[in-house]
């Protein structure tokens, strides 16, 4: 179970229903509702949505303390719980942590930083990245890492299995694969096109690999002695994670996930003091990253960055504009058309999983024509996710997307390093230890075939 | 001109659904400034106490709330002048209340229920015993409020209204003389 | 009026001139809701929807101040297309031709951009005009308070003798007058150019019947209009001509005249100034000398309506304090200035009057006991003779050879137009409830709580929305000449661009706005165009607590004790 | 109570609507006012004729009814003090005469009255200034 | 059935008087010689003047009537043809005023009445076709133009009776044109 509705406090509005991608929720009006597992693909839209809180009134006093215990969530939290919810790892990660045996390494994605702040009174979307390494290593994992890095990591495996489809004649179009909800969605609703689906892992698992293998190397370790925790916007990546096949190396790629939401719970569980902590940076050398890793957490992300670097890979010639803004914005379906070279590339930027739908029939009935298409599940892409802080009001939704979209931007406009093969951690991976994107050892720790359904 | 009677929000039945975002916004802005409480569930340290009361019943489901009553039994009832008309609006203060219970009996429509009071982000406990204090809790139609009442603003499906009584009633003469025109009825 | 208020419902075809009858005469109303229900056609000229204008069959809906650029449009086309009664002009009229040589020139077309009404409209409503009969107009303060108010008189009086509406039952003009005895005022000679019975003061014969009859020389030289008063008193550069006491008998032209701030500059500039009246008002402040007469219910006499009627009024209780009757102040001045006036009661003081007055000699309190008032002319005292329903029975008319004549003038705009300072045009109207400056129906609970200060500035709903204003919210209304605090009253029946203000309040006193243009014949001042701008008020407490404050302050400078601090 | 029946003419706006009031003559008060089969208003009465009379009870809402004659003897913006009426129309008799004395006839303007006096003080009034000032100043705001 | 009164746009001239009636008839005579701040002035019902018409909207003392189901205190009931309210039990709650869809119940403040607060009591106001007055409806009575009148049993039953008969006359003369006058 990775994301469920309480019985006993769901009212049956419905309002979970409207917002589902997978039309997985099931119950009649006014009624408590049930989540088909066949057809959810833990996207936990539906969590972000529930407004039917555990109340004093109508399920009493003692109700809030039981249901907590239920859900595996700190006793500190004193925050209200509602009827959908989504699983909770705490236990598992401070067990880890109480482990000396274990030497725990943490990742964390790029939309946890720019909306962490708010569970903590923060305005929405406010970028936190020293904060939120500083709050990690207080935590106590022995390593600070950075899903950001895995991030350029894909853009370099997918974006040369993209220029390989479409020079050498591969199946097009190719879509992204790092959305888990998306692939969940795919394998149960269209296996027909998984070979449309790009091979490389998705940043979280890819970077879950590497730690176990380079970095595991690095640290003079071994993949057993690691524990590998990531913090995600995202409820499912807490099932991709789980998937059976991502333990190429030997070992899980990651072994537990929690979300933003439980990483703010564990902060003030172990009373550490947000306001108070100071910038710090991640470790090195996987906590080294570039703008365009960062800018995976929103809509259009994968597909700017994979641009920034693809451009590169094919001309040789940096990309003029390093913002690629005919991919931004926000519309669940947009197309722009880039030439690289010679090369006019075709692509498609799909938020919001139900947009996808048109996209695949277009595509089965033959008349879409692109090479290369993104597809995240939630409304404005990772900041939008499903494990992010909850609004209370509905009201400030679209403000607080806007808000963490921008900070997002932000940061990339403020980094250094833009592009993902600019990345000396990059850099280093392949020179010490992978070789060159698409290689051999890279296929089989950060490639997989999906569809094990 | 100066309103002459209190205004007051009313759900409808047929749209609501029942999602409580309208309590969830009630609580959140009357808890704003006094409790700490910001724009995620994440920033909430105090039981959520709303001042609408989303009711089931055999047809169906919407929220009750105070109709800020111009002879308000509620009011009427306080014998600690714990509930005060503050520009038409039939106001508690919490500080005030002792939980007699008086107004929750007077009141006709179950709009008032004690609820725990929380100040600076926690809850108050009672002087002389570590329950927690409670305090009527009903609508005090977001006087402090910009924008107005939040539940109105935060249901999905308009199934809240803000009624100017004075404007309705107006509003109501003018298309029940209209609707004459249509029909001639008068000949 | 040439007729009768009842004949006006057995009217064909009513032309309703800016008169609104439903506000200044409901009862005059109910005969034009009745003529409606008879079958009667409506052409209502108004730049509101009225009442009258709401049950039209017509209803020309003019730019203010372009009157007579309409009704000379009218007779235009009732002249073009041969609808003219052509034996009544012959037999009756005369002028016809130099008329012709006017209205030439106003084509519906030409008259379209002036009024804003389209032409074929004019057309038509001409055409509705001409061709039912019996046809009457009535009209009103929309003709009477503009610039060229007699113009249009007279040229509504052409559109009548072109179809030969004169000289039967429900036919012919009537001025509706405002106040009660309006008409009475002037039956009894209370002009500058005319003794009773309309009788001229340059007329030697005239002027000699009355120097007998009251045994002094009398003045040949027409006397002061009382609109040119503050200019007299202010401004006159030769002592014998300028006016230095001034005795106001039931006016109050400190609030009723326009342009306040002039009429209240010179009340205070005057020597000598004498207030007789039954109430404190505004004048009364600058006021040397106040006399106390008695009011309406508390003493009796005659009074005259709209229609010509002489009616009774009846002493219902007795005066409570020092009070005297107007005639009997008059009279005791009189006598103390070594010119005896000794009068018993108010008889006495009519059959003086009647006497002297052919027109209303047969009028005698007998007749207005027993037949309940009679209309003249009443030429004899005989009881035969009950007075005269409608005027210019069979087309003879008050003139030497009975004829009537023909007056065409030209159009031209009103003094003051909209522009970017004063972007609105302004008008003062009636409220329904209340009568003049609301000393009685001010002072009366019900009329009071139906409508009160500050009163109401209609305006069309999208200016309202424009300056962001709601229903009942207190704006500040500016003109050239000033500013007043008015509530706000969207309405639709107000054009964009418009505001109308009715004229009854002390607060809202619209009168500090408006113009003291005058009709050089009539001087009339023009109340019913000015240019104005309406702004919001943003603390709306401050202003309600204002309002407060001004109503405070008028009470306790009339005398009453409010509680705050005594009366002077 | 000794009540009776009076017929009179509505004092407000020129229709000269016919009201029957009946009058509680011992307490000198309006009872009722109803409307009269008069000529123009046949039996009918707006709000005017219907409820415009308790002003006769002076309520004090807006202003308050003169009860006594007075005169600024300090000049303008002095205070009103009252007097008795021999003072008062002896003092009104002797200002007149002084100023017609010193400006002559046509320095003095009086007016009629439009409103509730009636037509024998209008016409008495028109008589005064014409007769005894020796002016035709004299005018009433039939437009206004 | 119940009564109520309906005016005519086609004779209503707007001026009210119909209001004013109102108010005297329900807080009788003496209003005319009272402290004129201590009156209630609650006429019961409103004028409404638009571009269009100009006419009063009162209670049309409906059948089943919407303030009454919504009133919480039983403060609403039916009596002698008319809906009527117990101002005594009524609280303001507006919840009448919200159920009628003519907007014809108001809630006016009582005065000389008190409540805890020393607020004057506020309750709902509304044409009771002037219950226990002599002469019926007031409104009626003063109308200058004669535009309102009392709708009975009577006047209803009988106007449906006359318009079956001509319903039923057209049907037939359809049929049996011949027979036409």
């Amino acid at each position: 179970m990775i994301v469920a509705i309480d019985q006993n406090i769901c009212t049956g509005c419905r309002e979970c229903a409207e917002v589902c991608p997978a039309f997985a929720i099931e119950g009649d009006q006014g009624k408590p509702q049930t989540i088909n597992t066949d057809r959810c693909v833990m996207c936990g839209q539906c969590v972000q949505k529930c407004k039917s809180y555990v109340s004093i009134l109508t399920h009493g006093k003692e109700a809030y303390e039981k249901v907590k215990k239920e859900r595996n969530i700190p006793d500190s939290v004193t925050e209200p719980l509602f009827a959908a919810y989504p699983v909770c790892n705490l236990d598992k990660v401070k067990a880890a942590l109480a482990d000396p045996n274990k030497f725990t390494v943490v990742q964390c994605a790029p939309a946890v930083r720019v909306a962490i702040g708010e569970d903590f009174g923060d305005e929405l979307g406010k970028l936190t990245p020293g904060k939120l390494a500083a709050a990690l290593r207080r935590i106590g994992f022995d390593r600070i890492y950075d899903t950001n890095f895995p991030a350029d990591v894909t853009i370099m495996e997918e974006g040369t299995e993209l220029v390989k489809r479409v020079t050498e004649g591969g199946v097009l179009p190719m879509f992204t694969s790092c959305c888990p909800a998306w692939v969940k969605y795919m394998e149960n609703n269209y296996p027909e096109i998984k070979d449309h689906l790009s091979s490389a892992k998705s940043p979280q698992q890819i970077g879950g690999a590497i730690f176990k293998t380079f970095g595991a190397e690095i640290d003079g370790k071994t993949g057993a002695d690691i524990y590998s925790v990531s913090v995600m916007p995202c409820t499912c990546k807490v099932f991709e994670c789980g998937r059976p096949e991502m333990k190429d190396s030997g070992y899980r790629d990651v072994d537990v996930a929690i979300t933003t939401r439980d990483l703010a719970w564990l902060i003030k569980d172990l009373g550490i003091d947000w306001a108070s902590l100071p910038e710090e940076e991640f470790d090195q050398p996987f906590g080294i990253y570039t703008g365009a890793g960062t800018i995976f957490g929103v809509t259009g992300g994968v597909m700017e960055a994979a641009l920034r670097t693809g451009y590169e890979l094919v001309t040789g010639q940096p990309i003029p504009n390093v913002d690629v803004t005919p991919v931004r914005g926000t519309e669940g379906f947009r197309k722009a058309i880039i030439k690289i070279g010679d090369l006019e590339l075709k692509v498609g930027v799909v938020t919001g999983l139900k947009n996808v739908v048109p996209v695949i029939e277009a595509m089965k009935a033959g008349t879409l024509d692109l090479h290369f298409i993104e597809v995240m599940t939630c409304p404005e892409g990772c900041v939008s996710g499903g494990g992010q802080p909850k609004l209370l009001m509905d009201a400030d939704r679209a403000e607080a997307y806007a808000a963490r979209r921008e900070a997002t931007f932000v940061h990339d406009r403020e980094l250094p390093l833009r592009k993902s093969h600019e990345s000396p951690a990059v850099k280093k991976l392949y020179d010490e230890f992978l070789e060159e994107p698409n290689s051999h050892l890279a296929h089989h720790l950060l490639h997989t075939s999906y569809c094990i359904k | 001109m100066k309103k002459e009677l209190g205004s007051f929000v009313i759900g409808d039945s047929t749209k609501c659904t029942g999602c409580k975002a309208c309590e969830m916004a009630c609580f959140t802005v009357h808890n704003q400034g006094s409790n700490h409480v910001g724009k995620t569930v994440g920033t909430v340290t105090v039981p959520v106490v709303p001042r609408l009361f989303l009711t089931k019943f055999e047809y169906g489901c919407m929220p009750i709330q105070c109709k800020h009553c111009e002879n308000a039994p509620c009011l009427n009832a306080c014998t600690k002048g714990a509930i005060s008309r503050i520009d038409n609006q039939v106001i508690v203060d919490p500080e005030k209340c002792i939980g007699c219970k008086d107004c929750m009996q007077a009141c006709p429509f179950g709009a008032v229920t004690l609820l725990p009071y929380a100040k600076d982000g926690k809850v108050v406990a009672q002087i002389g015993s570590n329950e927690t204090r409670v305090f009527a809790s009903k609508c005090d139609l977001c006087k402090d409020v910009p924008g107005g009442p939040a539940c109105v603003r935060a249901c999905p499906h308009e199934a809240l209204r803000l009624v100017d009584p004075e404007a309705e009633r107006e509003e109501k003469n003018i298309k029940a003389a209209e609707a004459l025109l249509l029909t001639k009825n008068w000949r | 009026m040439s007729m009768g208020i009842p004949e006006v419902e057995d009217a064909g075809c009513l032309l309703c001139f800016g008169y609104n009858g439903a506000d200044s005469h409901p009862i005059v109303a109910r005969r034009i809701v009745r003529g409606r229900q008879k079958g009667m056609k409506i052409i209502c000229v108004d730049p509101r929807v009225t009442e009258t204008a709401r049950i039209s069959d017509i209803h020309l809906q003019l730019k203010g101040g372009s009157n007579l650029a309409l009704v000379n449009a009218m007779a235009h086309v009732i002249w073009e297309e041969g609808l003219t009664d052509d034996r009544f002009i012959q037999e009756h009229t005369k002028g016809y031709d130099e008329f012709l040589k006017v209205i030439e020139k106003y084509t519906p077309e030409y008259a379209e951009p002036i009024t804003h009404i389209p032409a074929d409209m004019i057309r038509q409503a001409a055409r509705m005009y001409a061709t039912t009969k019996p046809a009457m107009i009535l009209y009103g303060m929309g003709v009477c308070q503009f610039s060229q108010a007699v113009d249009v008189v007279k040229g509504l009086a052409n559109l009548a003798l072109m179809t030969g509406n004169f000289g039967g039952p429900s036919m012919g003009i009537g001025p509706v007058r405002g106040q009660n005895n309006v008409q009475g005022a002037c039956d009894m000679g209370a002009l500058p150019n005319s003794y009773p019975g309309y009788q001229n003061v340059t007329v030697p014969e005239i002027r000699e019947k009355f120097e007998k009859a009251w045994g002094v020389p009398l003045s040949d030289k027409v006397g002061c209009p009382i609109t040119h008063v503050p200019h007299r008193i202010l401004h006159e550069k030769d002592e014998k001509k300028r006016i230095h006491a001034y005795y106001i008998f039931g006016e109050d032209p400190a609030q009723s005249d326009p342009d306040l701030a002039e009429v209240r500059e010179a009340l205070d500039k005057c020597d000598f100034v004498v207030m007789q009246d039954i109430y404190m008002n505004k004048t009364g402040l600058y006021a040397d000398v106040i006399l106390p007469a008695t009011a309406w219910g508390e003493n009796e006499g005659v009074y005259t309506c709209a229609d010509r009627g002489f009616q009774r009024f009846r002493k219902l209780i007795e005066p409570e304090g020092d009070l005297k009757p107007d005639w009997q102040i008059i009279a005791e001045i009189s006598t103390a200035m070594g010119y005896p006036m000794n009068y018993k009661n108010t008889e006495e003081i009519w059959n003086e009057m009647i006497d002297l007055c052919p027109s209303f000699a047969g009028a005698t309190y007998e007749k207005l006991e027993k037949y309940n008032g009679v209309q003249w002319p009443c030429r004899d005292k005989s009881m035969e003779d009950k007075g005269t329903p409608y005027l210019h029975k069979g087309g003879n008319f008050a003139t030497a050879d009975k004829k009537a004549l023909f007056y065409g003038t030209d159009w031209h705009p009103p003094l003051e137009m909209e522009n970017d300072e004063y972007p609105m045009s302004l008008s003062t109207v009636r409220e329904v409830g209340h009568y003049s400056v609301r000393t009685m129906t001010g002072n009366c609970r019900m009329l009071r709580s139906l409508e009160d200060e500050p009163g109401w500035v209609q305006m069309n709903p999208d200016d309202c929305k424009r300056l962001n204003l709601e229903k009942g919210e207190l704006v500040k209304i500016l003109s050239k000449r000033g500013y007043c605090i008015t509530r706000c009253l969207p309405t639709e029946r107000v054009k964009p661009g418009a505001t109308y203000m009715t004229y009854q309040w002390w607060i809202g006193a619209c009168n500090e706005l408006t113009l003291a243009n005058l009709d050089p014949i009539s001087n009339t001042p023009e109340y019913k165009y000015c240019a104005c701008r309406v702004e919001k008020i943003e603390d709306q407490e401050w202003a309600e607590r204002h309002v407060k404050e001004l109503y405070d302050d008028i009470r306790v400078q009339m005398g009453i004790d409010t509680g705050k601090g005594a009366a002077s | 109570m000794a009540l009776k029946q009076v017929q009179t003419t509505c004092p407000y706006c020129g229709a000269g609507c016919q009201i029957m009031f009946t009058v509680d003559a011992d307490a000198n008060k309006i009872v009722e006012a109803v409307p009269a089969p008069g000529r123009t208003n046949d039996g009918t009465l707006c709000l005017k004729g219907h409820y415009g009379w308790d002003y006769l009870n002076d309520p004090q809402i807006l202003t308050k009814r003169l009860r006594k004659p007075m005169i600024r003897k300090g000049g303008k913006r002095s205070p009103l003090e009252e007097v008795s009426w021999e003072e008062a129309i002896s003092y009104v008799a002797k200002k007149l005469s002084e100023i017609k004395e010193k400006y002559g006839p046509d320095s003095i303007m009086g007016t009629g009255s439009a409103r509730g006096a009636g037509n024998e003080a209008n016409y008495l009034m028109q008589k005064f200034m014409r007769a005894t000032i020796g002016t035709n100043n004299v005018d009433h705001c039939a437009r206004i | 059935m119940n009564y109520f009164v309906k005016g005519n746009p086609d004779l209503c001239i707007g001026c009210r008087t119909c209001m004013i009636g109102c108010v005297v008839v329900h807080e009788g005579k003496h209003i005319f010689e009272v402290d004129p701040d201590s009156y209630n002035f609650n006429p019961r019902l409103h004028m409404v003047k638009t571009a269009k018409i100009s006419v009063p909207v009162q209670c049309k003392h409906c059948e089943n009537p919407a303030c009454m189901a919504a009133c919480p205190v039983q403060a609403i009931y039916q009596e002698d043809h008319r809906v009527l309210i117990n101002t005594d039990k009524c609280i303001g709650c507006k919840a009448c005023a919200t159920a009628c869809p003519f907007g014809a119940i108001d809630i006016v403040s009582l005065a000389g009445t008190r409540q805890a607060d020393g607020s004057e009591r506020k309750v709902a106001n509304k044409c009771d076709l002037c219950n226990n007055i002599a002469g019926g409806p007031a409104c009626v009575r003063v109308c200058p133009t004669q535009a309102l009148s009392l709708v009975t049993e009577e006047d209803l039953g009988g106007a449906m009776e006359k318009k079956r008969m001509e319903a039923a006359r057209n049907a037939y003369m359809e049929i049996h044109p011949q027979n036409g006058g």
